[in-house]
């Protein structure tokens, strides 16, 4: 465990936009696994774009989350050299791309929450956070749109699709709720005028799911079924571990190097 | 016959086919197999740099370089249009590629090593691609030439992106700059293949140059790359990954080595390092990604009937 | 019944049931229950330490942690030929896990998130077992009362090895401890609650306990590995993962907190972090071993065949 | 790319030491990621055991050959602190598991060049090497009588057993050529009576394949097609980079803690 962990926990608003950066981060290195290797030409560019649209977002945070702490670490030390105990990710978003039904299941449920959080955050009392939160929110108005017209047009295409899209919202509900569980930080950025409370999104994204989902002639899981928890505390899945050595690589083995 | 005399004297006048002109069989052949063939390269250079995008050393780097795959698919878009205009569609054009009939530049079998092999890439192979393309911009086909006016000028951004990651390198730690003399060393030669077989042993070059879609033989090319990058290699600070480059007065230009033209045959027939690996990842994906393809079909016909019968 | 009456006289002589025996059925259907139960835990227990085998940070931390997971293979292999005496085959066994039937130890459902977990899992959760199976060396029915004697005798070097990598890294540097804090803070309740409900909510005790194939209650064991660890623990130089923890002079016990019963049922029903994940690789793995055991199957037959004809 | 690859070109016996400890190592590495993964209990055990022994090995190579160096490095410091160009082993060994058949037939093709190779090295002038070869030699003696044996149970098995290890063999097939391609460290080697020239033991490789495939009733391919080389040059696939990644992280990530 870095200091992260231990000595940070008074300053929530680093952590706070630690958690966007590190979202972002993690879904993009995920999205990047599939360079190449997307079920038609169209959509491996409209996924790598996707990627390159949230690790320009997650370098904005990054950034600013380096100037809170006032440290002198960049965007890539953020990135490249803590472990995963020290990252704050949802659990959702480190989960394996699986089949590019599960890669775009996960991506619209991220999506939707993304959309309203940045979205409340455009009212953000601090100044920066605002204007990242309105730059990143019309890359992500446009995530959104797409991810949503795909569920729906892959839940209502053929037998098999609908089955691949019903597993894949089945097997990654469980991660869903964490998103809207306030914690002690939320709180102190609720009550600083700084961002919502996750909790007050979730109407807003019920009702996004359940309009795609009808669309999409999708089930919706049991909304009372058992949440996986900890991204954001630092407790990772096992699959975040891996993510981590692969990513770390080259800062990690010659350390100090510029490239 | 009249035809193909009217079809000449109009590439002759310099003035551009387009696809709904009369053109010999011939001449659609050879564009389809060479426009797919590039565009076969594209789709599948995205791998050996896919490769290293979760490996990339810096935000920035990553960002640069899902960038430059991203342009890599487009430009596979891009091709596979200007060769649907010649009457074959994408799916006909991928069966070929994963059947293997169809081939796609040899340096993408070679594997990428290191960092250092993204900036190597972007350098010498983009930079190769673009000493070919530049001619094709003028090329007596309308929609390839103006496919490659678009490719060719996103493709000068990667070989300048490339040599920039060479330079950081060089300017780096030991380390990083034997990483760097590696990468060129690894990739010089097949870069140098890139431009094909040497004059006498090209087939076709005559009735293409006649056809005015190559406009320079293999050994110009080559020798135009090998001009150019002599000099950058020195600049970088790198040793010549030949021992026989030397500039020669006379001739104005500099001498370079033996290719291994057996190395190029052997990759060619598919026992380079990664042939397999590289089409078993494109079958993979064209595989699994059926239902997805399918799917999409199936719910725009849907639309489609809904929208009749309303 | 007399028969009834008969084997319990032989077990309250002491006097092992051996597999020839007669027994009730009830005795054989809790035998195999629990043995199998114990069996597959040893199985699917290879999973959280295989996920950092490839991860270890020396060559001889891997090595050690290679023998412990083969050792826990070879407990599997003791434990399911011990309920095989009972008449019951592994293959059924492993249908039962596989279909969510049977259990395995619910610890087993929480994630490895780094190295000192390895020490965690040693130290807690091999300890906690060994406290449960020390008495069962003594246990009523001979062959698991004899696969039990050399399961222990293993597990007391895992914990031991367990408790060596916690004391490396809490004289490490301070992210070393802080990582082996973190790890006993999250292993300890779930190691806890490896000794079943509560004395007042657990069912069929009393009839074990006649049988002598439970003999101890789960609170009195679960109070021994409290009373054994927490010296440890100060000995580690760690915090109590427990604010409620504190020495009882008057019991001669350590007191200690409540265990959050509802994880413990959310973890059997099958909503721990990783108990997807664990049945999802062990199902994998049986399925794509099918090819193979039948392989094996099939050519012993052929050899058996050609014997027959030769 | 560090010193090694450039600075210790002199020091052959040095890098021969280090191919073995690399062989060893690499081969163990993959073995490990079956782990409670295999297709019988009984399998999961003794590949373990294959894995165990071959870190023992690796152990001992890898001390050796640091003693060798005399720059105070330790075995740690060889396993987990060298980049990919800088590990020399086969790139048969660093093929990903596959299928069991393939990690089956991974084994046995090198099991049969180990046990040849091991057995010539008992004779090597340097003592130390020698007693370390005639310890392996112990073990490898039933590695290769257990992959012998399961390959001919395999081949002569079932009609889909039989077609999972061929394709095994024939995938595999390209990468047995370097096994007995002699470069200059194996001339020099030779040379001063410390190892056997690996061109020496091909027939004897060639009389052992041609039995077991014989008995296992599968064929063996073309042997004038092309070989794959460069692992023993660091020069190696696309899946070096991932393997170490993983293995190496705790010691990347974590620079100069104990363990």
């Amino acid at each position: 465990m870095s200091e992260d962990k231990f000595n940070h926990k008074h300053n929530d608003k680093f952590s706070h936009v630690l958690r966007l950066a590190d979202h972002a981060m993690i879904l993009s290195q995920r999205l990047s696994q599939w360079c190449g290797k997307g079920p038609a030409l169209e959509e491996d560019m409209a996924l790598t774009n996707v990627a390159l649209d949230l690790i320009g977002q997650a370098r904005l945070w990054y950034s600013y989350a380096a100037e809170l702490e006032g440290k002198g670490r960049t965007e890539d030390d953020l990135a490249f050299l803590r472990d995963a105990h020290d990252f704050h990710n949802f659990l959702l978003l480190e989960q394996p791309n699986g089949t590019y039904a599960d890669t775009l299941m996960r991506q619209f449920l991220f999506d939707t929450w993304h959309y309203h959080y940045l979205q409340a955050l455009q009212q953000s009392s601090d100044q920066q956070i605002a204007a990242i939160a309105e730059k990143s929110l019309k890359e992500v108005t446009y995530h959104l749109r797409r991810s949503s017209d795909l569920v729906v047009r892959l839940g209502d295409g053929t037998e098999l699709s609908q089955k691949m899209m019903q597993a894949a919202l089945d097997e990654l509900w469980r991660f869903t709720g964490e998103m809207f569980m306030d914690d002690e930080v939320d709180v102190a950025m609720h009550e600083a005028g700084i961002a919502p409370l996750p909790s007050q999104l979730k109407s807003a994204w019920d009702t996004h799911l359940a309009d795609v989902m009808h669309a999409a002639t999708l089930h919706l899981p049991d909304a009372s079924s058992w949440m996986h928890k900890g991204g954001r505390q630092g407790v990772h899945t096992e699959h975040m571990g891996y993510l981590l050595a692969e990513m770390q690589f080259l800062q990690r083995a010659y350390p100090g190097a510029q490239w | 016959s009249d035809a193909e005399r009217a079809f000449q004297d109009r590439i002759d006048a310099g003035i551009r086919i387009e696809a709904k002109d009369w053109m010999p069989d011939a001449y659609r052949k050879t564009l389809i197999r060479q426009i797919s063939q590039h565009a076969h390269s594209e789709i599948v250079g995205q791998l050996p740099e896919g490769n290293w995008v979760t490996r990339a050393p810096t935000l920035k780097r990553k960002a640069i370089l899902l960038a430059k795959i991203q342009d890599e698919a487009g430009h596979g878009l891009y091709l596979y249009s200007a060769a649907e205009t010649l009457g074959v569609s994408r799916d006909e054009l991928l069966a070929d590629l994963h059947s293997g009939k169809a081939k796609y530049s040899s340096i993408f079998n070679y594997p990428t090593l290191s960092w250092a092999d993204m900036g190597a890439i972007g350098w010498l192979v983009d930079g190769s691609a673009i000493i070919n393309q530049i001619p094709l911009c003028r090329c007596s086909y309308g929609p390839y030439s103006r496919a490659m006016i678009r490719v060719c000028k996103e493709e000068s951004f990667h070989a300048r992106q490339g040599y920039d990651i060479m330079m950081a390198l060089c300017r780096g730690t030991a380390e990083q700059k034997a990483m760097a003399q590696d990468a060129l060393n690894r990739y010089w030669w097949p870069a140098l293949m890139m431009f094909g077989p040497s004059d006498a042993a090209s087939v076709n070059s005559a009735q293409s140059a006649q056809w005015r879609i190559k406009l320079f033989s293999n050994d110009e090319l080559r020798q135009r790359m090998v001009d150019q990058t002599v000099p950058q290699i020195e600049y970088l600070g790198l040793q010549l990954p030949d021992p026989a480059i030397k500039w020669n007065e006379e001739r104005g230009h500099y001498d370079f080595g033996d290719i291994n033209w057996d190395e190029f045959y052997q990759v060619l027939k598919g026992n380079g390092p990664c042939n397999r690996e590289r089409l078993r990842t494109r079958v993979k994906a064209y595989e699994d990604g059926a239902w997805f393809r399918d799917a999409l079909q199936a719910h725009a016909d849907k639309q489609h009937d809904q929208k009749k019968s309303a």
